[in-house]
Parts: C-alpha cells; sequence; structure tokens
C-alpha cells in the first residue's frame, strides 16, 4: 500500500498548491462554511480561508460537464465547441444584439472574463457527480452547464442544490427534471412536453387544413429520453384523440431493428415519431428504406434527427423529414447575426449549429448574463439573477418569445419550432409566426 | 508451523486493524470532497470485489454477473424506501437477504455449468435483470427513482454534504468484508471453497458437498454485494437501471481482485486502492479531452498489469517471502 | 469376518458398451483386497462406481451393512470411504498441509483439530517435512501420497487406493507398498486398483481378477497368478507378458 | 400478425442470423485451438468496419471489393496481437483463465481509446455504396441486399472454414496443435506460428463480418459493444469451440431475437436470446455441439 499512500500525497500537495495560486491569482473565495459542517468535519474547502467574494474578479470559472468517452462522446465534442464559440462572443468585443457580447468579458464583475473547465461524465450519473463536486470545490466554479444525458443532469443538480451553485440544464430534455423543486436548477430551452405539444399543435393545425391525421406510431429508445418522451406523446394524444396504433420501446443500440421495423410498417401509421439518438436513427432509417416502409410523415423528437451524421448517412431518404427543435438556420434571414455566430460555430466545429449546440451556445450566454447581472460569483446572487432573467427572443439566437424562467427554473417562453428537411436543409414549417414554408406533407 | 500460521492470521488481523484506523483519521487531513469521494469509492469497490472474490476467487466460480446483486441491493432499498417508507436500513438488510436468495436460486442450475459457459450464463443472467428493470414501470423503468434528501438524517441515512458518515459506512462495509474473507478464510468454508476451486472431483471425495459450497459462496458473496448497492443508492440519491446494474459494476467488482490478486485476502483491498484513484484521476484529469487518452492508458494498464502480474500485486509483496519458504522446505 | 464392502450383481453401461456386467464382490474388515486385471476390464469403472463417483446401471452396492447405491460421493466419504485418483488431483494452489485439512474437515469443524489431525496424518505419510510447500510444487511420488494423507486424513474405514503404486521408481514403490501396509496395520480396509499384477502380489491379502467387465477369478494371490484363465486373459498385454 | 408480417420477420431475422454467426465464427475458431476466449472480439468488429469505411470514404473502393483487403488486414492485426498480447497471456502458470480475459478486456478499451483517439467519436456510415439501400423483394418479402449478400458471405465463409480445416495442411496442423499442441512440436510444427495463424484467421473472418455490417451500419469507437455479448452467446449456445455450433448459434439467435420482438415489447428482445441460452446450457452445458 506503500506506493498508493505515496500517490495520494502528491496528489495533495498538488492540489493544495493549485488552489493557493488560484486564490491569489482571483481573490476567489465563494465557499461558504455553515456552523455544521464545521461539527461534521466535512468543511470541504474549510482548509481555504473562506472571504465573501468580492465584486472584483478577474476571472469567472464555470463548470461544463459532457461526456467525453464512451457512445456519446460526440455530443461532448460539440458541445465543447459551441461554448467555445460562446465563449468568444462573451470575452471578445462582438457586434451582435446579444447580452454580453459588446465589449470584453463582464462588465459587471469589472471586464472579468469567462473561463470554462470541461469534466467528463462517461454518461455515469455517479461520475457527473464527482465531477461537479470536484469542480465545484477545486475548481471554485460559480455554476455549472451540462449535460446531454439526463439521467447525469438529475444528480449534477442535486449536487448543485447542495452547494447552491446555479445548475443550467442547457440541453435536456427531461420534463420530470424542472419538477424536482430546485431551487438552483435552471432550463431556458423547452422540454420533451413543450415539443410533443407543438407536435399535436402543427397535427391540429394540419388537420384543420384537412390532411388526415388519425393514426400515430411512437418509436422510442428505452433510456430515459426515449422513455419520458414516449410518456409525454402518449398522453397527449390521448388527450387530443389520437390513436395510437403502435407504441414501441426499443433498446438502444441494438445489433439489429428489422422486427422493430416491421412492426411499424404493419401498423402504417399516419404518422411515425421517432425518439432515437443518433446511431438508432441511422439505423432506424436504413431498415426502414430495407423493408420497403415508406411513411406518410416522420415527425422526430430531434436528438438523432438534428445531428449531420445522421443525413450525412441517410439523407437522402429524410427527404420531407419532420424534426422539433428550438432553433432553425432560417431566422438568419430575420436576425442576421444568427448566421454570423453560426459561422463562428462552423469554423471551429466544421458543422452548422443544430439543436443541441445551438442550446448549449445560448445556456451559456444567460449564465453568464446573469452573472454579470449578479456582479458576484456567490452562487446565491447569481441564482437571484437568474430567476430575474428576462431577455427578449430578439436577443437570443433562438425562435423563442423571450427568456424567462417560472418559479421552477423553467422558461415557459421558449417556443419550440418544427423543422422540415427539404433539399438538404432544414426549414421551419411551424409554428406560423416562425415558419418560412409550407409543411410538405405527405414527405417526398 | 501450527505457529506460524497463527502468527501469519494474527498478523493480517494487526495489520488491517491497523491500515482500518488510519483510513479512519483520513478525514482528519483530507478534507477536499472531491478526495474524499475518491476514497469512499475505493472503500467501496474495495468492499464490492472482497465480495466477488469470496464467489470468484476462493471459491472458483467466475461471475461477471455480479450488477445483478448491486442492483438488487439498490432497487429492494430505494422501492422500499420511496414507495413504502421503509427506513434503508432495513431495505439494506432486506436487499441483502433478497439477493443472497436470488443467488441460490440461481446457483440451482448454474453451478452445473463450468468455465466460460458459467461466465457467459452470469453475464447474460445480469442483462436480463438490467432489461427486466429497464423495463419496469411502477419501479420507475429508464427513469430511476430519484431518493428525496431533505437533510441530514442518520435514521434515513441521508446527508446533504457532508460525505463522512458515507466515508465511514463504507470504511465499516470494506472491513466488514475484509474480516469475513478473514475469517472465513480459515474455516471449514475457506477450505471447502478453494477445495472446489482447485478441483471440485477431489473435493467432492473428500466429504465436501461441492454444491452446496458454492451455493454458500454465492450467497454470503451476493449479500455482502446488495449491502454496497444499498449504500451506492444512498450515497448518489438517485439510480436508473443503467447506473446500478450495468455491466460496468461487475466489472469494476472483478477487477480490483484481479488486478490486486484474485482468491488472496489482501488483493481486492490492494487492488481497489490502486485501480479506483487511477480511474477516477484519469478521467478527471486527461478525460475533459474528449480524446480517449484516459481510455488508453486505463486499458493498457489492465493489459500490462495481468501479463506482467498473474498473481496479481500481492505476488510482489509475497515473492520474496515464497522463495524463503521453498528453501526452506526443501532443505 | 463380515463384509464392510459388497456390490450385488452390478452392471454398468455407456450407451451400448458394457463396463461391468454382473459383477459381486466381497471385501471384508482389515483386508487388503487387489483389483486387478488387464486394460479395459472394467477395473476403474467399478472402483469409481463404489466410490460413487455416478450410481450403476443396475444392482446395489453396500458399504457398513447400509445400501449406498445412489448415495453421492460426498456422504460415502462421510460414511467412511476414502479413495485417491489414477491421474492425481491435488489442490494446486494449496499447501500440503492444507490440502489434508480439507480430509480433516470431514470430522470436524473446529480448524485447530483439523490442523492437529493433519499433521498427524502426514508425519505417518512422512510427509511432514513438505506441509508449508504448494501442492503444485511436489513431485509426482510425493503427490501420490498427498493423496494417501487426504483420504486417510477423513478417516474411512475403507481405502480405495487407484494405482497409487504404478509408474514409480522401484524404491518409491517400496516406500508405497510399506505406506499400505502401515494403513492396514492402523485398522484401515484396503482396496486397491493396480494394473500391473506384480507389484500387489506380495502386498495383498487377496485378489479379485476382473476381464471384460465380469469377475474372472477370486482368491489368494499365489493361485490366482498361477489361474490358466487369468494368464490367458492378461496374454498380450506386455506388462503381463514380461512378468 | 397477419402470415405475411411473421414470414418477414423470420427471413430478417436469418439473414442476421447468418451474419451473427459470421461475426462469432472467429471467436469459435481461436477457442477451439486454444481455450482462449478474446474478450476484444466486438473492437475487431469495429476496426474493421472502419477499415471498411476509409476504404471507402479516400479510396471510393466499395465494401464489397474492400472485403477481402480488410479481411487481409485484420489477419495481420489478428496475428499480431496473438504475438504480442496473447502469447504471453498464455504463459500465465497460475489464474490462467483470468489473466486471458483481462488481458483481452484490457486491449479492447485501447482500441476503444485509439479509436476515439485517430477517427474522433463521430457516427460514420457509408451513405452509397453498391448494395446500401437496395432491397430484393419476393411475394411482398423484402430481403436487403446487404444482408443478402451477408448471409451468402456467411455460408460460404463457413464452407470455406470446412473445407480449409479439413482438407488442407494448415487445417490439418491446426486441427492437431488442437488436440495435442506438445506432441505436434515434436513432427516440427512450430506451436505458435500454428495459433498466430488461427487468431490471423479468427480476425479475417471478423473482418469479413464488419466489412458487410459497414454497408448498413453505423460506425463509431463503440459499436463493437452491441454486438460482442451476441457474439459470446452464439458461441457458447453453439458449443465453444465448434465452428458448426457457431454457424447453428447465429441463425438460432438471429431467429430467436425476431419471434421475441414479436411477442414480448421489442425493448425485451435481447430476453429471448438470453433466455434460450439459459435453456440450452441448461440442458446440454456444453451448448449444442459442444464436444470437450
Amino acid at each position: 500500500m506503500g506506493s498508493d499512500c505515496r500517490f495520494f500525497r502528491l496528489y495533495r500537495i498538488n492540489q493544495s498548491f493549485h488552489s493557493i495560486t488560484r486564490n491569489l491569482v482571483t481573490g476567489d473565495f465563494a465557499m461558504t462554511i455553515t456552523r455544521r459542517d464545521v461539527l461534521l468535519g466535512a468543511t470541504a474547502t474549510a482548509a481555504l480561508v473562506p472571504f465573501a467574494a468580492r465584486a472584483q474578479t478577474s476571472e469567472v470559472v464555470i463548470g461544463v460537464i459532457y461526456p467525453f468517452s464512451g457512445g456519446s462522446a460526440q455530443q461532448g465534442v460539440d458541445a465543447q465547441k459551441a461554448y467555445e464559440t460562446a465563449l468568444e462572443v462573451i470575452n471578445k468585443d462582438a457586434d451582435f444584439d446579444l447580452p454580453l457580447a459588446k465589449g470584453e468579458g463582464l462588465p459587471g464583475l469589472g471586464g472579468a472574463k469567462v473561463r470554462l473547465v470541461f469534466a467528463d461524465h462517461q454518461a455515469d450519473p455517479q461520475k457527473g457527480r464527482a465531477e461537479a463536486e470536484r469542480l465545484i470545490t477545486q475548481e471554485k466554479v460559480c455554476a455549472i452547464i451540462g449535460t446531454y444525458q439526463s439521467a447525469v443532469a438529475v444528480t449534477v443538480s442535486q449536487i448543485c442544490e447542495r452547494y447552491q451553485v446555479p445548475f443550467v440544464s442547457a440541453d435536456n430534455s427531461s420534463p420530470s427534471l424542472h419538477r424536482r423543486g430546485l431551487k438552483y436548477y435552471f432550463r431556458a430551452a423547452p422540454h420533451d412536453e413543450m415539443y410533443s405539444a407543438a407536435m399535436f399543435d402543427f397535427f391540429d393545425a394540419m388537420k384543420k387544413k384537412g390532411t388526415k391525421i388519425e393514426t400515430l406510431s411512437l418509436f422510442h429508445e428505452d433510456t430515459i429520453f426515449g422513455t419520458d418522451s414516449g410518456n409525454a406523446q402518449a398522453k397527449i394524444a390521448g388527450e387530443r384523440g389520437y390513436k395510437i396504433v403502435s407504441d414501441i420501446k426499443y433498446r438502444a443500440n441494438s445489433p439489429s431493428l428489422s422486427a422493430e421495423v416491421q412492426q411499424l410498417k404493419t401498423a402504417n401509421a399516419d404518422v411515425l415519431m421517432p425518439s432515437s439518438y443518433t446511431t438508432d436513427g441511422i439505423l432506424l432509417v436504413k431498415t426502414m428504406a430495407e423493408l420497403g416502409y415508406k411513411p406518410n410523415a416522420i415527425v422526430a423528437q430531434d436528438a438523432g434527427f438534428s445531428e449531420k451524421a445522421l443525413y450525412d448517412a441517410v439523407g437522402d431518404k429524410l427527404e420531407g423529414v419532420i424534426s422539433r427543435g428550438t432553433f432553425s438556420l432560417d431566422l438568419a434571414q430575420k436576425r442576421p447575426m444568427v448566421g454570423k455566430i453560426n459561422e463562428m460555430f462552423k469554423a471551429k466545429s466544421g458543422k452548422d449549429f443544430n439543436d443541441l449546440t445551438s442550446r448549449q451556445f445560448m445556456g451559456l450566454i444567460i449564465l453568464a448574463d446573469a452573472i454579470n447581472r449578479a456582479k458576484s460569483t456567490d452562487g446565491e446572487k447569481i441564482r437571484d439573477a437568474l430567476a430575474a432573467t428576462d431577455i427578449p427572443g430578439e436577443q437570443t439566437i433562438m425562435p423563442w418569445k423571450r427568456v424567462k424562467f417560472d418559479e421552477m427554473g423553467q422558461n415557459n417562453d421558449a417556443d419550440p419550432v418544427l423543422l422540415q428537411y427539404v433539399g438538404g436543409k432544414f426549414v421551419t414549417v411551424f409554428p406560423p409566426q416562425a415558419a418560412i414554408a409550407e409543411a410538405i406533407w405527405p414527405m417526398k | 508451523m501450527d505457529k506460524s500460521f497463527a502468527v501469519r492470521r494474527r498478523r493480517d488481523l494487526l495489520i488491517a486493524a491497523v491500515l482500518a484506523v488510519l483510513a479512519g483519521l483520513a478525514p482528519l487531513f483530507v478534507k477536499d470532497v472531491y478526495v474524499q469521494n475518491i476514497l469512499i469509492l475505493t472503500l467501496m469497490y474495495a468492499a464490492l470485489s472482497q465480495s466477488w472474490n469470496i464467489l470468484s476467487g476462493y471459491c472458483g466460480q467466475i461471475s461477471l454477473g455480479h450488477a445483478l446483486y448491486f442492483g438488487i441491493g439498490a432497487y429492494t432499498t430505494e422501492l422500499l424506501f420511496t414507495k413504502f417508507g421503509v427506513l434503508p436500513w432495513f431495505g439494506m438488510l432486506g436487499g441483502g437477504v433478497l439477493a443472497a436468495i436470488i443467488a441460490m436460486a440461481l446457483g440451482y442450475p448454474f453451478f452445473r455449468l463450468r468455465g466460460h459457459y458459467f461466465v457467459i450464463a452470469t453475464i447474460v443472467i445480469a442483462e436480463i435483470g438490467l432489461l427486466l428493470f429497464q423495463n419496469w414501470d411502477w419501479a420507475g423503468a429508464a427513469l430511476g427513482i430519484t431518493i428525496p434528501v431533505r437533510g441530514d438524517s442518520w435514521l434515513k441515512f441521508q446527508f446533504m454534504r457532508s460525505k463522512l458518515p458515507y466515508f465511514y459506512f463504507a470504511l465499516a462495509l470494506c472491513c466488514l468484508a475484509w474480516f469475513v474473507t478473514w475469517w472465513l478464510e480459515d474455516s471449514k468454508w475457506g477450505f471447502w471453497w478453494r477445495a472446489v476451486k482447485d478441483n471440485p472431483d477431489a473435493a467432492e471425495s473428500l466429504g465436501v458437498v461441492v454444491f452446496n459450497s458454492k451455493m454458500g459462496a454465492a450467497a454470503v458473496s451476493a449479500f455482502l454485494v446488495a449491502i454496497g448497492g444499498a449504500f451506492y443508492a444512498q450515497y448518489l440519491a438517485y439510480i436508473d437501471p443503467e447506473s446500478v446494474m450495468g455491466f460496468q459494476f461487475s466489472l469494476l467488482m472483478a477487477l480490483p481482485a484481479v488486478l490486486g490478486g484474485i482468491g488472496t485476502l489482501w488483493g481486492p483491498v490492494l487492488g481497489a486502492a490502486i485501480l479506483i484513484p487511477m480511474t477516477e484521476l484519469t478521467r478527471s484529469y486527461i478525460g475533459g479531452s474528449g480524446r480517449g487518452v484516459d481510455l488508453i492508458v486505463y486499458g493498457a494498464l489492465i493489459v500490462l498489469i495481468s501479463l506482467a502480474l498473474p498473481q496479481g500485486l500481492v505476488s510482489l509483496f509475497s515473492r520474496a517471502k515464497a522463495k524463503n519458504h521453498v528453501k526452506g522446505a526443501t532443505r | 469376518m463380515t463384509a464392510l464392502l459388497e456390490t450385488r450383481g452390478v452392471w454398468q453401461r455407456f450407451g451400448g458398451l458394457v463396463a461391468n456386467s454382473d459383477v459381486s464382490i466381497l471385501v471384508g474388515r482389515g483386508e487388503i483386497v487387489g483389483l486387478i486385471g488387464p486394460n479395459g476390464a472394467g477395473k476403474s469403472t467399478l472402483f469409481n462406481l463404489i466410490a460413487g463417483v455416478l450410481p450403476p446401471t443396475q444392482g446395489s452396492i453396500w458399504f457398513d451393512g447400509e445400501d449406498v447405491t445412489r448415495m453421492p460421493a460426498a456422504e460415502r466419504c462421510q460414511r467412511g470411504v476414502g479413495r485417491t485418483f489414477q491421474v492425481v488431483k491435488s489442490f494446486e494452489t494449496m499447501t500440503v498441509i492444507d490440502n489434508v485439512i480439507v480430509g480433516a474437515l470431514v470430522r470436524t469443524t473446529v480448524m485447530r483439530e483439523a490442523r492437529r489431525k493433519a499433521h498427524e496424518v502426514l508425519e505417518f505419510t512422512g510427509l511432514a517435512a513438505r506441509a508449508d510447500v504448494l501442492a503444485s510444487d511436489l513431485v509426482p511420488a510425493e503427490k501420490r501420497r498427498l493423496e494417501v494423507a487426504r483420504a486417510l486424513a477423513t478417516e474411512p474405514k475403507l481405502l480405495l487406493l487407484d494405482e497409487v503404486l504404478t509408474g514409480l521408481t522401484p524404491t518409491e514403490a517400496q516406500t508405497g507398498v510399506a505406506l499400505v501396509r502401515k494403513v492396514r496395520d492402523a485398522g484401515i480396509t484396503v482396496l486397491m486398483v493396480e494394473h500391473v499384477m506384480e507389484i500387489v502380489m506380495p502386498l495383498v491379502d487377496r485378489a479379485i481378477v476382473l476381464d471384460l467387465g465380469k469377475v474372472l477369478v477370486e482368491g489368494k494371490p499365489a493361485d490366482v497368478v498361477r489361474d490358466p484363465k487369468v494368464i490367458s486373459a492378461y496374454l498380450g498385454d506386455r506388462h503381463a507378458v514380461s512378468a | 400478425m397477419t402470415a405475411q408480417a411473421i414470414i418477414q420477420s423470420l427471413a430478417s431475422g436469418l439473414l442476421m442470423g447468418l451474419l451473427y454467426g459470421l461475426i462469432a465464427v472467429g471467436l469459435a475458431l481461436i477457442f477451439g485451438l486454444m481455450d482462449v476466449v478474446n474478450f476484444a472480439h466486438g473492437e475487431f468488429l469495429m476496426i474493421a468496419m472502419y477499415a471498411t469505411f476509409f476504404l471507402f470514404a479516400f479510396f471510393a473502393i466499395d465494401p464489397l471489393l474492400s472485403a477481402p483487403l480488410v479481411a487481409a488486414a485484420l489477419f495481420v492485426f489478428g496475428a499480431v496481437v496473438y504475438l504480442l498480447i496473447v502469447r504471453f497471456a498464455m504463459r500465465a502458470k497460475a489464474n490462467a483463465g483470468m489473466v486471458q480475459i483481462f488481458s483481452t478486456f484490457g486491449l479492447a478499451i485501447v482500441m476503444r481509446g485509439l479509436a476515439q483517439f485517430f477517427f474522433t467519436p463521430d457516427y460514420r456510415s457509408i451513405p452509397q455504396s453498391w448494395l446500401g439501400g437496395k432491397t430484393v423483394s419476393v411475394a411482398g418479402i423484402f430481403l436487403p441486399e446487404p444482408q443478402l449478400i451477408g448471409a451468402l458471405v456467411s455460408i460460404a465463409a463457413f464452407a470455406g472454414l470446412y473445407f480449409f480445416i479439413n482438407r488442407t495442411d494448415f487445417g490439418r496442423a491446426l486441427e492437431a496443435t488442437r488436440e495435442d499442441p506438445g506432441a505436434v512440436a515434436l513432427v516440427g510444427i512450430d506451436k505458435n506460428r500454428v495459433f498466430a495463424l488461427g487468431w490471423g484467421l479468427g480476425a479475417a473472418l471478423v473482418g469479413l463480418a464488419g466489412a458487410i455490417m459497414a454497408v448498413f451500419f453505423y460506425i463509431y469507437p463503440d459499436v463493437g459493444a452491441s454486438f460482442a455479448l451476441i457474439a459470446y452467446v452464439t458461441v457458447a449456445l453453439g458449443g465453444f469451440g465448434s465452428v458448426f455450433g457457431a454457424f447453428a448459434g447465429g441463425i438460432i439467435v438471429g431467429l430467436v431475437e425476431a419471434v421475441t420482438a414479436l411477442v414480448l415489447p421489442p425493448s425485451l428482445k435481447s430476453v429471448g436470446i438470453y433466455a434460450v441460452y439459459l435453456l440450452v446450457v441448461f440442458i446440454r452445458p456444453r451448448g449444442l455441439f459442444g464436444s470437450m
């Protein structure tokens, strides 16, 4: 055991050195200590003398937690590019009508620059939690943003709650997340029920125009995302009188989807509604083509269906597919900055903004704006500032009415849009105020 | 000869006691919660691996499906708590007993299988368990169970920020698993298990009821692992099928024992003390790059250690002693 | 002399192959009985039936006045049947003393008692000096002796020895023979299977010759060796010819 | 459920099953030769798929043409893995089983890491190829061409393997080494060479499977995980070491999967496969055609 003790000692020394230098540089002592902590000895960072956060901070550190290895590592890599794009907008002078774009850094904190610390959660809730704790106590982040996987968001937001550090759920869409009574949880983007409601609003509108939409096939994967999405869709379908002719829950990353597609084909619903990640999305579309199943219409719950990789692989078979989203490049016609920011992102990642990366970008802007208004890196002050957020939709890159959080931390004014994949790009077809074209129905 | 044996056993116990006390004092020096978290995980995996070692190391029935028992412990505790308000302490025991019963029920057909057929059967049964929980709506299916944490309470075994109670529980569990192993090692059961592992036919001819021995090992092993699962669920305050029943847990129970020395008293503790901090630190400090470097380092280490030290790291300690041993004996 | 072991009309078939047909033998208390026969005579099968590795297709086996036909091996060991294996089956990763302790644990669950007993048996079998060596480090002759020691630790009434003397050097064989005598002197009945007649004949009180799965001849070693049926059975078998 | 739907399911299951067999046979071959289970088998498949993808992306070689190239590359790779890792794993005196499980398992992790490092974790796939997306339709039953060709390749590979093992010198050397590695040394066969070639052959077969999979499957560093457990179950079901067992095992797994999805929620379809595995080994503890 000798070697391993030594290992730890070295590690600890390194750590304290780290924190000391950081504190000297930044003067950032955000931790507060409670009496109970002292009694229990769990003083977290008690070794450091607690100071009240100071107004003058030259650097604001924000933690970013994503999967950087394992099956969804690509989402982490893409997210990193999106956040770096947002960082550029914040830290450098840019002529956009976005919060914090003009001027350098955060004026509220004397022009302090934002610094991001990335951490890998490997899609494991325990690891996400450990990383959140590390970021808060060691890296002294004043807020955390993440996480792609909803299951990880659960534990990360719990930890943030305990440490009273705001958590911005940039791209998690599970509706259960904001309903847990957490004070430090914020989501600017819509959740799956809002998305699904938009889909059904669309169906209602189409029906009024005389399109026959009566039966639906749900096709969703078996992790938290697919389950939540499937539940939400089934519920709304019931309320609005649509008939679900097949409700297929499948195992994520199955080696074959033939049997599933066969059942979809047999059910032959008016609309196929998949909730799938990229991998399964590719396999689904290929299998559908192979088994000769051409649905009337596909209305997808984003995820895989907003990924470039999916359209690179099977785009030719997806002419006319509709996916929900919160972002549309069409907005660039009305708001030129959307196109410019997209170009910035494209320069880093080689991809256009999609539904995930745009939400990530926007999430960081909103968070930084709150920190700026809080004029502090104190968790509670940032939280209050976030709660007081009211950004008009025009000052975002999204087709949202505005950004304003309800008491559960959910922005209910983030209107989803429906996008149709036509001629190799996405066209907004719903809601009418954002639409630039009529939906092509049935597809192709 | 009797003496030297008794002396060795007493020495092991003494070392364990000293280590336990030192570990117990660790929080006085380790204030960093991130490091505390690593210590807790290390102790937990040491305990799990020690428990796994009973069935797979001592009794030789290599299981790569112990995640099933881990998950059963976690789910029993949290379902009882969230649905019926049963305190986690009882749920923990209940989960342990349930896991032991399931282990024996499965053992009935499984222990007829040998070698890779057995290994694959264990993997497959844990996968089945995972899929069933993934589709069991009452148990939260994929959404999992969030454990409401309403403040610090020993009764409910939940604590907002302090990690110390968890740390001491993990330490106690690790000590328990170690002590059970130590105690059983020099007992009828311990001898039976090792005999069954080395040669079941010969064991049978010496009055060892091979089947019962395996059942006993499976029950003890599953019970302890389920306690670990219950602990993990309380610690994480959130469980879902993948994160308590996934294959990675089966592996993380086996790896420390394999690296440290399978079928040995100290192997799992030693292996966990090296492996777990290593995985955590590589992920935290080189995993953020998104380039898989942490995986390369981690995998290469597994390959190297298993090739260079097939009997595990403990063989480094015992090698010198063994040499003297042989010399003394041949003379 | 009451019989300690008796087989009554035992048959064993493996598919179409008949390994034992209608074998009835008696082993009395305190005897050393040799079970001999050419290759494929069915010795090992009969041996395994007696040890309880598998139940006979037909017939019954009685031990110490009890029908043990369907009793599993472990339970027979508890009743007092000890055995060795033709191909040695030591517990390779355990030390010599630990190997023997496994056997001793049938009679006691107190470790100190089992350990004492094991040391006693090691003294008896002349392995005491090797107690703390790993079984895998023993030479073949020692491994054979370890098998006997292990079986003795179970305090058997009947010791089944499967070719313990085969393949040893003459000196080693002599030590082996002495050990078997010593075992009998300790009051343990011995049934030994041997392929090579010349080794066992001086040792056994009685010999049973199997051929083609049947009992061919039974009697005093001196008579058996001279029996023309035995000679013809062994004829063509190079060991017998050389003898 | 119409009769046609059932037939369609069975047909899809059969085609997929033949591919499972092809994926798994390399595992069976290596096990039969030297009692080693390669826990990096899924990752072998993964690099075969990447190789096919890059040959397509950079040199526009259709997967059908690159299949032999990929198989050859995998052959070399398999032999190298044997010489660099497995050879040493087999020398372990104690815990031999553990050592080979965990050394190949560690290799699997390294390979995933390397794939992520060099190829990025992005999802790839081959959008257009001779077979991709094409389908043969017989009486309303759709038989996708990639799987159809894959099934034919699988049958051909099994037939070839049978011929190879039984009719060629190397095949006989393989068989002899498998039966008694000590004895073949006496007649001048280098055991290590035979084992290396065996690993090469096993890897080449999975390479062939990978090239065909690449036509209709997505490719990313973790893709092997989707197939690894299926491959192990396939081999164990058929009986470890039995090449024919892998063939039969694959077909059974494919059909059971298809049938389970008809009667249970599809998310539970692997439960059917696992249950059949358990059932088979409870009745025949050595699998269907296992002979050890």
